[in-house]
Parts: C-alpha cells; structure tokens; sequence
C-alpha cells in the first residue's frame, strides 16, 4: 500500500507502470485518475484544492485497508494534490492490482466512492475574481451504499 | 483542545484555528458555546445538517462526547477525488 | 476510438498518458491492463495467443461502439496482442475517458467483459513440453448479462 | 467458401482452413457434412455446445442460413482479455 498526499504533479504513466511492474502473480491492473476539467459555464482559472493534514492520511489508509480485506488485491496506491491546480492538470489517481480482474475494478470504485466522500479534501473552483466551494453531490453519499 | 475549521467554514469563522478552554460535553455543546461567542460563529454553525464533523481525526456525529479529545473539525461535505 | 491488435509489446505508462493528454474536458479516466501471470500450479513458460484477424478488429470496434452508445464517454483505446507472450508481459488494455467517473468505470468493465467473450482470442499456456488452451469460464459468460 | 478453424478446433483438424463447394443449407448442415467426411472432422464437431461459430466474422448460431455466405470459421468459446 502506498499513499500519498502532496502538492506537486505527479506523471501518470510512470506512476502507472511504476505500480504495475512491482506486481507479482497480478492479471490484473486497473488505474483511475482524476482530471481539472473546464466548466461548462465558462473558463475555469484555477481549482484551490484544501485538505485537512493529518486526518486526510488516516482517512485514506483506512479506506485502502478496507478495500485489502474485502477484495483479493495485490496492491494498492492511492495519490491526491492538493493546492493550486489547473485545467488539464492530474488532481489524483488510484491504482490497483488482482489476480483477477473482477477485484481490481471493484476495489478501484469502492477507493474513489469512500476517497469523495469520507477522505478531507474540499475543492474551490477560481474564475476571474469569483471562487466557488465544489457542493458535494447526493449521488456520491449515496453511491457509498451499494458497497 | 484545538478547534479547526475548513474550506467555507474556516472562511466565515475569518480563521483555521481556535484553542479553546471548554466544559462543553458533546460536540453540540461546543458548537453552542462558540455560536453563542460571537456572530461570525454562529452564522458558519447556522445548519449543522451542511456541516461535518471529526473528533481527533475521525468523522464522528454532533453528540460525540469530548471526554479526552484533543482535537475537533467542523467543515463541509467532502469533495475529492 | 482507437483500436489496436498487435504482436509487439506496448509501454502501458506512456499509452496512458498518450491517452489521457488528448482528452478535451474530461475528468476521469480508468485502464485496465491484463498481465500474464505465473500458474499456482507451476511455471507458466509461455501464453500463446491466437487470434482471428479481421473478426477481431470487427469483434472489437462493435463492442467499443456500444459503449461509446451507452455512456457518456470522451473515448476510447483497446490495445490486444497476440503470438508468445512470457509472465508479467503486459497482454491487453482498455482506456476509457469521461466527464464523470461512474461512466468512465462502467464503460471499462463493460469493454473487458465484452472483449473476454465476444473478442476472439484464444490463450494456450505451455509448460515445458505441455500446452493446454485456457478453458472459458462460465462466470464469464454469465457477467455479460448484467449489461 | 472459406471454412476456418482456430485453436484446439484447428488443431485437432490439423490445418486451418479448407476451401469447401457445398450445398449446406445452415451451418449445422456443413457441420454434418464436414464430419462424415473424415474422423478428425467428427471428432472437433462431436460436442457443438463446446463450439462457437462466426459467419462472415459475426458470432452466429448453428442453425444461421449459409446462402450467399463468403466465410465461415469454427472456434471454442473466446478467452481473450
């Protein structure tokens, strides 16, 4: 298990074959990453990503030993930025590796339903002088109860 | 015991922190002592159903007791991801 | 949508990024990637995969297509080889994009479920002088009707 | 028309394709055909349900029509992925 929270980029395609090739005896891998897209209503300038250290840690090893007794996984590694990011740029990713393929896409889904909702980030949205705290959406505290 | 606020709540409260000296029982009581403190406070407690809640770290409910604790969060629902 | 059979070996980091770098306005993306892995049994020296040219591509842009069909999607790449391939070589991968995370999710396990039983790949593992084909399993087949 | 065969199927008939003239009305009728002419043949088509069958590279059933038909190839259930 490997978690990190942090403030810089991170590269997707290394952190993804990074995760994949320290696999051992894993069919499979399944990676989720999180993305600063544009707003619909208008040009985006920057996301303000907030965290509460110290708690955000706790929260998303739990929830990563969760998944590892509830699936048979391989791994698991979970990163999150936090500060200011900008359209295009990665705000996270999870990755996760199975024997079979079924426990790696399940796990992937159960991380990202309890990491949006129970791990202490909160995003701003900034246009010109205008910010905006993101709402929690009712679909994300409910898709937690199918799990 | 420290006192933390975030995102919106840390920003009608004007700060992240308090340090405060409490008899208060639960975490409601907390949250009426300071509302009853001053304005700022009792605006960003005004609906607690749109607020969270984390006693040394851990989401928790507004009648949690305090006995012990050393750190208690209020902010909004959680936005990652 | 891009759709690629081949025997070559494929880097899955820079397929990932190469992927998720010319998505416009999307915020999640998910790849799978299955890994050929060691048998419990023993010492899997080689997974051979045959394949049937032309079904293949076909078989594989009908089942992409539906899923571009059926959820909110940005794209889409299915990368498959085929010939010898040795454990912990990298056999296939799926790549999905969409503005939300529920799709991008749905979309992947509803590619791999298609492509395991509808793709016509056949997988023969040899050992030593051994070889026997990978038999279907019906779970498989049975996944496909949750879609 | 094409008739092909892929793994076990096509190595338990020793080739990969035969080009067959036929006046098979189905796929079942090919089948039939192709078995009473030879023991490999019967014994790759001695169990249908542990056979998939694709006409003009479309998965079909064993009773598809074969009229007009270019191509048509025996293979066990896929295992890709």
């Amino acid at each position: 298990m490997e978690i990190r929270v942090q403030q810089a980029g991170f590269d997707l395609g290394e952190e993804t074959n990074r995760f994949a090739n320290r696999q051992e005896g894993m069919g499979a891998v399944v990676t989720f990453t999180g993305i600063v897209r544009d707003l619909s209503t208008g040009n985006l300038d920057v996301m303000e990503i907030e965290h509460y250290p110290g708690m955000t840690e706790k929260a998303l090893g739990k929830i990563a030993s969760d998944a590892m007794e509830r699936w048979n996984l391989g791994d698991i590694l979970i990163i999150h930025r936090h500060g200011r990011l900008q359209p295009t740029d990665h705000i996270m990713m999870v990755a996760t590796s199975a024997p079979h393929r079924v426990d790696a896409f399940q796990a992937a889904e159960f991380l990202m339903d309890f990491l949006k909702s129970r791990a202490p980030f909160w995003k701003k949205e900034v246009i010109g002088q205008k910010a905006a705290w993101v709402a929690a959406k009712d679909e994300d505290e409910e898709s937690l109860s199918r799990w | 015991m420290d006192v933390l606020y975030f995102a919106w709540v840390r920003e009608r409260i004007g700060h992240p922190k308090d340090k405060v000296e409490t008899t208060a029982k639960t975490v409601r009581d907390l949250v009426n002592e300071l509302s009853a403190k001053e304005e700022r406070y009792a605006v960003a407690f005004s609906d607690l159903s749109a607020l969270r809640v984390a006693v040394d770290q851990e989401l928790t409910h507004f009648d949690a007791p305090l006995a012990g604790v050393r750190e208690v969060a209020f902010f909004p629902p959680m936005t990652g991801g």
